[in-house]
């Protein structure tokens, strides 16, 4: 059996038929070729492969592609806009938040929730903020650095405006 | 030298395409045609296979071919580059045919047209096996019957002692000598990207090609070709973006050989990629280390002598280094400090369990940590301050090169100027009066210390199994871009950036035109990898000594082309002056490759490549100092502050020092409080999934107050000594410190690691007999 | 990490996703937001053949008040309740516990409803349903019953959801007078899971002792329970630390421990009373 | 893991003896039992589909009976593989009677491999709980019959 799904990613709309059981993750990355787009476990814990769905930064590996048919999604190749790099990813080149940069893609989009929710998160805000996003490399301090850039940045931006 | 970016924060040039998504680690990298294969893995500690039958699964669609342990006779065994005297050499082929002597042991592999195929055809494969009683203690493993490997009749291993002076006569002329035993257990690596290996050949060429996840691409395709009995120079190994190793992938594995032999059966692509359940069983671990310490002191604190007498769990098999970890341990069991005596007894043990290897630090962590903990044993023992313990056995700084009763030589080293500076920034005097009045009020605070130090730069060739020089090339193309190949292959190091500094001030260039290439065997000249804190130490005084003979060359040439005497040539700031005579080395460049003037005998092109072979290793050094806090209810920890001081020589560029140093710390924050691999006595793995198997995350870390010394290093031109493990080294036993500190007041002296809260729980409301 | 395979069906409606669990029996199972089946479902540890997607049905995600009882449908998410300013107002445990789940990403797509239906033991939603003394409204081919969270939680991953019921709402009956209420939980290092976790709901009468008590304990046993004896212990007086405590150590009575990799039976009993105590004394706190 | 129980029931203990022994019997009560066919002697097969809530696999199993002393002990041995692992179980089950309750007292030892270890720990003990529970009052409901 196959399903049809409708999705928008990154702003362009996709349908494809799909078997029920495919997860999203494998969708983005095999269908759509959207390699940013990480796995690092099987149970749900790493967020490796956190996108946004409909606004919200969910774990790829844990939704069916056919549950997100008609969903409006956004892969970490998506934050840049013409060019522009987001905040967020400004601050992580800045601050150096990430090494192997695997887990990169998932923290950017788990940090970029963050600050959508809360401008000017404390210290504490942010680690609780990628607490499902798992980190090797950097013992997490450049990347909470690299959040308080963006925050700062976006302040400004937004005072600019 | 004008070092416009050597030694400062220099963003990564490799970050763009990284925060961007569109870097390509093994499964980003999609060949047309491409077969997967899934892998079926015993469940089993230890048991003998019976019967495979695999007829459901070649039926099954998609499927394109099943492969057993009776197919692959051809290919050699899983590569062991270590070989000690009288040691026993199990032969690991890259499927098990008759018997599975740990869960995750590859049994057989499924080739289909998806991964959710392979994955089906995988289940349907029927596997009847006889289980055999495991082996899984160390103790019990060297003590006799039932073998991991019956041919052997014993499950020891090798067994080694190393170390110089009187052991006997130091603990005889002691005061005291303290026991303990000390348990470094086995911890899973964790690289956030699984290995992966996509193979593809093509027959007409006879030309395989394997991208791997990978530390190390050119042993890889040595050892590789000698597995496939292939010829080398038809083999070309790709290490695209490694999503992290600490070790994992400085391997070469049973898949990576598999692979290439499958792709060539076939003649399609064929990928496998592994899952995280399989990368628990069936990718390295680290440490498995179980010891007994005994370090003879005089009262007024001098250690006269330290023997530790180990059992190295070596697992069931060995893969590349497996053997070599412990002599690691028995090489820095002097710490930091002069002791006149030291020995090692290894017992290297195998049990049925995946094997151990190099995990950040491969064996050094474990020394440390030995060796740290010793001296607050000695601490509490005499009542005396674990600082001034630790300072009593210093050597001076007019003592270096320092020689270690364990056979080294420390490069160069102030130990009591990095203390006093953690000293000074924790404020120490002011915690321990805090510490008082917590304690006063009931509170279970723990100062803990550490002044490691760590053996970087891996190494002479001497003393490594499989060379320990780095290779670089050095290239500046006509249109005047700068080429920089490196054999020093990264996985998240950020070789491209430190390199391209050291080029970008060695010729006067911008980074922006210093392109550094890696990971690709046939394009980058052999190279030994990323590993032991030798990729700048080692590759980068490779890339160094390059840009120099280049630089030489470029000077000739550009005294030629102006009619200048060439003694009369300065370069500074990316030009050739004489006088008033001016050139860029970009147009230089150009004339060389262009060829129309060369001096008499003067080859074309603008070239150099150098070989790096270091004399010694390095040895950076430091202090660490945290303050932990025990809740009496739960016996859960809580970190209040991190204080490091280290010492790696030069900087290259302190934003990824610091990076290092941080991740280092929190890799033995896992080690300290959450990590353990724990098999169960039938052999069982009972933390296969990250929902057992506790990696530090955001919300457990402390803030770490970073400071530095800096003693270069005389082994290298750039004065750099490595960073890459110092964290992981130096943090591990300050932590542990810290809360055995916390609950002293209990008359605790040690506990082994993890600390999780129950055990601490139990010693705090006195539930179970404590530690001595 | 890959599934076997299943059809897949999203239903329009509560009666069209009833009838087609009547149609295909146990081998088929209710998707809602999929943070509990498809994890197990990864793992090959649940191989359903179907799956009824009930995310694409209209109105089952809401947070509603209606008279003294605040409705919350089966397909919130966790996200939701944490985030709700109405919440955190009228039923503040509610949102405390919400936020007390997995991650970010699993709350914005998590939902009440999946979580309360796959019962895990360690799950944070059952203590709070429990100490909120909630109703379960679940719709079947003969119409709408309702199940008191009490009788909810049947056993291991076991609910008295009857095959062919799909949980439609959750009814959370709202305090009234002063009240306080608080959820602490010992967090599973590794999957966020509760060690143990314990919801505290009590009321207090003019002269500050303690009028009514509800506890609810998850993480502890095989399934969440109600701390019966620590609530009788708390009713009528004054919970004041001492009473907090004498109450906290009944809050395990009669209950047999989990036990694993990370807390034996005994150091369990132990946590359930020490988060029962700070629970209690949390939820007073927040009484005043 | 070790695994121990006391269930009381409420039928006399000859009567649950031959429940517990009768291999019919024995399949209406094992949880999840499709199918249990006499082998040899005293050794079964069976084809289990075992699970608790969403989380079910199938093994195949064979359960044996040893030590047989009417009314008042026996041993059984249960060893199932299949796609989630494999489960081992044996358990001397004690029988005694007091005012027409038998009480089954049981202590055996259990261990899983496979997936149900790596992935199934946290669980594992609580489900061979539940699994017994079911069990017991499955007999129980068949001694009184």
């Amino acid at each position: 059996m196959k399903v049809p799904i409708q999705v928008t990613v990154n702003g362009k709309t996709h349908a494809h038929e799909v078997e029920p059981r495919v997860l999203l993750v494998h969708y983005l990355r095999d269908v759509l070729n959207l390699t940013g787009t990480h796995i690092g476990c099987e149970t749900s814990l790493c967020g490796a492969c956190t996108v946004m769905l409909d606004g919200q930064a969910v774990k790829s590996c844990t939704v069916l592609a056919a549950q997100a048919n008609g969903a409006h999604i956004t892969t970490i190749e998506g934050f840049a806009v013409n060019g522009r790099l987001h905040p967020v990813q400004e601050g992580f080149w800045e601050r150096h938040g990430l090494q192997c940069g695997y887990c990169t893609p998932g923290m950017i989009v788990a940090s970029a929730q963050l600050l959508e929710r809360n401008p000017d998160p404390t210290e504490a805000e942010i680690r609780m903020a990628i607490e499902g996003n798992l980190c090797r490399c950097t013992g997490y301090q450049h990347i909470v650095e690299a959040v308080q850039y963006a925050a700062r940045r976006m302040k400004g931006a937004a005072a600019a405006d | 030298m004008a070092t416009k970016y050597v030694g400062n924060r220099v963003k990564r040039t490799e970050d763009p395409r990284l925060i961007q998504g569109l870097g390509h680690y093994v499964d980003d990298i999609k060949l047309p045609d491409t077969l997967h294969v899934a892998f079926v893995r015993s469940i089993y500690g230890h048991a003998r296979i019976t019967g495979v039958d695999a007829s459901a699964a070649a039926k099954a669609p998609g499927v394109v071919a099943v492969y057993t342990g009776k197919d692959i006779g051809k290919i050699g065994g899983v590569p062991c580059a270590s070989d000690l005297p009288e040691m026993k050499k199990p032969e690991f082929l890259v499927l098990a045919s008759n018997k599975a002597l740990f869960v995750g042991h590859a049994i057989a592999a499924v080739v289909a047209t998806d991964r959710y195929l392979a994955k089906d055809a995988a289940d349907m494969i029927q596997v009847d096996y006889e289980e055999l009683p495991a082996v899984t203690e160390e103790v019990k493993a060297a003590a006799g019957a039932p073998y991991v490997h019956e041919q052997f009749g014993t499950n020891i291993a090798y067994k080694l002692t190393a170390g110089e002076g009187d052991i006997a006569a130091a603990f005889r002329s002691s005061d005291k000598v303290i026991k303990q035993r000390i348990l470094n257990q086995r911890l899973a690596p964790i690289a956030m990207e699984p290995r992966g290996v996509l193979a593809r050949y093509y027959p007409g060429e006879q030309e395989l090609t394997l991208w791997s996840s990978t530390q190390i691409p050119h042993l890889m395709r040595t050892q590789v070709a000698l597995m496939l009995g292939m010829p080398e120079n038809r083999l070309r190994v790709i290490t695209p973006e490694v999503g992290g190793g600490f070790g994992s992938k400085l391997n070469v594995y049973a898949e990576e050989a598999l692979l290439g032999w499958i792709s060539m059966q076939l003649g399609q692509p064929v990928k496998w990629i592994e899952s995280r359940r399989e990368n628990f069983q069936s990718t390295i671990h680290g440490r498995a280390q179980l010891g007994d310490l005994e370090i003879g002191i005089r009262k007024d604190g001098t250690v006269t002598g330290l023997r530790y007498n180990v059992f190295a769990d070596m697992g069931a098999y060995y893969q590349l280094l497996t053997p070599a970890i412990p002599t690691l341990t028995g090489l820095m069991l002097s710490g930091s400090y002069k002791i006149p005596a030291i020995q090692i007894n290894v017992t290297a043990v195998f049990t049925n369990k995946m094997s151990t290897d190099a995990y950040r630090g491969a064996g050094r962590p474990e020394a440390t940590y030995v060796v740290e903990r010793a001296m607050d044993l000695v601490a509490a023992e005499l009542g005396m301050d674990p600082v001034e313990v630790r300072r009593k056995n210093f050597p001076a700084p007019n003592e270096f090169p320092f020689k270690t009763a364990t056979g080294l030589f420390y490069d160069s080293g102030d130990y009591v100027l990095a203390l006093e500076k953690a000293l000074k920034n924790a404020d120490y005097k002011k915690l321990g009066e805090e510490q008082k009045k917590a304690r006063a009020a009931g509170r279970l605070v723990g100062i803990g210390v550490s002044t490691y130090v760590e053996i970087c730069a891996l190494g002479p060739s001497a003393a490594l199994p499989a060379g320990g020089w780095e290779s670089a090339t050095v290239r500046i193309e006509p249109t005047g871009t700068v080429t920089v190949l490196t054999g020093a292959s990264p996985h998240g190091q950020g070789q491209e950036t430190s390199f391209a500094q050291i080029a970008g001030d060695e010729l006067g260039v911008s980074i922006e035109a210093v392109t550094v290439i890696h990971g690709d065997t046939s394009i980058v000249q052999y190279g030994i990898g990323t590993f032991g804190s030798r990729a700048t130490a080692v590759g980068g005084t490779a890339v160094f000594v390059a840009l120099q003979r280049l630089k030489e060359k470029a000077s000739k040439l550009a005294a030629h082309l102006m009619g200048v005497d060439p003694a009369t040539v300065k370069f500074a700031d990316g030009r050739f002056t004489s006088g008033a005579k001016s050139m860029a080395i970009q147009e230089v460049a150009l004339h060389a490759h262009l060829a129309k003037s060369l001096p008499e005998g003067m080859e074309p092109g603008l070239s150099a490549t150098y070989f790096f072979e270091p004399k010694n290793f390095t040895f950076p050094f430091g202090t660490h100092i945290c303050i932990a806090e025990v809740d009496k209810d739960t016996g859960e920890i809580t970190l209040q502050r991190y204080i490091a001081v280290d010492d790696c020589g030069r900087v290259i560029n302190p934003l990824l020092v610091d990076g290092q140093v941080q991740g280092g710390i929190v890799q033995a924050l896992g080690q300290a409080f959450y990590e353990h691999v724990v098999y169960d006595e039938n052999g069982q793995l009972l933390t296969g999934t990250l929902m057992d198997y506790a990696l530090p995350r955001a919300t457990n870390c402390p803030w770490m107050e970073l400071d530095r010394t800096e003693t270069p290093s005389p082994v290298n031109p750039l004065g750099v000594k490595g960073v890459g493990e110092a964290g992981t080294i130096g943090a591990t036993p300050c932590l542990v410190n810290a809360v055995i500190d916390a609950l002293a007041p209990l008359g605790v002296r040690h506990l082994d690691m993890p600390l999780k809260p129950e055990t601490l729980w139990r010693i705090i409301s006195g539930n179970s007999a404590r530690s001595a | 990490m890959i599934p076997t395979p299943f059809d897949y069906i999203a239903a329009k409606s509560l009666d069209e996703a009833v009838a087609l669990l009547g149609k295909h029996g146990e081998a088929a199972k209710i998707l809602a937001g999929g943070h509990s089946l498809v994890p197990a479902m990864k793992l090959r540890l649940a191989q359903p053949q179907v799956l009824i997607d009930i995310s694409r049905i209209k109105d089952l995600a809401y947070i509603r008040e209606e008279g003294n009882s605040l409705r919350v449908g089966a397909m919130t998410t966790h996200y939701a309740l944490e985030s709700s300013k109405r919440v955190r107002v009228v039923s503040p445990l509610l949102a405390e516990c919400a936020a007390a789940i997995g991650d970010v990403q699993v709350r914005n797509r998590g939902t009440i409803g999946g979580s309360v239906v796959h019962a895990d033991p360690a799950a944070d939603w059952p203590a709070a349903m429990i100490a909120l003394r909630v109703e379960m409204v679940c719709a079947g081919a003969k119409g709408e019953r309702v199940i008191k969270a009490d009788d909810f939680f049947v056993d291991l991953l076991t609910t008295a959801i009857a095959p062919g019921e799909v949980l439609r709402e959750i009814r959370i009956p709202l305090s009234q007078g002063r009240t306080g209420q608080s959820y602490k939980k010992v967090r599973h290092p590794a999957s966020g899971f509760a060690v143990v976790g314990v919801a505290v709901n009590l009321g207090l009468d003019a002269a500050g002792k303690c009028a009514n008590a509800s506890i609810g304990v998850t993480g502890a046993a095989a399934k969440a329970f109600r701390a019966g004896g620590a609530e009788a212990a708390l009713t009528g007086k004054p919970p004041d630390a001492a009473v907090a405590a004498a109450a906290a150590a009944k809050a395990a009575d009669r209950q047999d421990m989990n036990s694993d990799l990370y807390a034996s039976a005994e150091y369990r009993r132990h946590l359930v009373e020490v988060t029962a105590r700070r629970a209690v004394l949390a939820a007073v706190g927040a009484a005043k | 893991m070790r695994l121990e129980g006391t269930h009381e029931l409420h039928a006399p203990r000859d009567k649950v003896f031959a429940a517990l022994t009768d291999p019919q019997v024995l399949a209406r009560c094992i949880p999840g039992c499709e199918s249990l066919e006499k082998q040899a002697g005293d050794v079964y097969t069976a084809k289990l589909s075992a699970g608790v809530g969403a989380i079910k696999g199938v093994f195949q199993a064979t359960v044996r009976m040893a030590d047989m002393r009417p009314p008042e002990h026996y041993r059984l041995i249960v060893e199932g593989k299949g796609q989630p692992g494999f489960l081992k179980g044996s358990g001397d089950m004690d029988l005694t009677e007091k005012d027409g309750i038998t009480s089954i007292h049981y202590v055996g030892e259990a261990s899983v491999g496979g997936l149900l270890a790596s992935v199934g720990q946290r669980m594992v003990e609580s489900a061979a709980k539940m699994l017994a529970g079911k069990f017991f009052s499955a007999l129980e409901a068949e001694a009184q019959k």
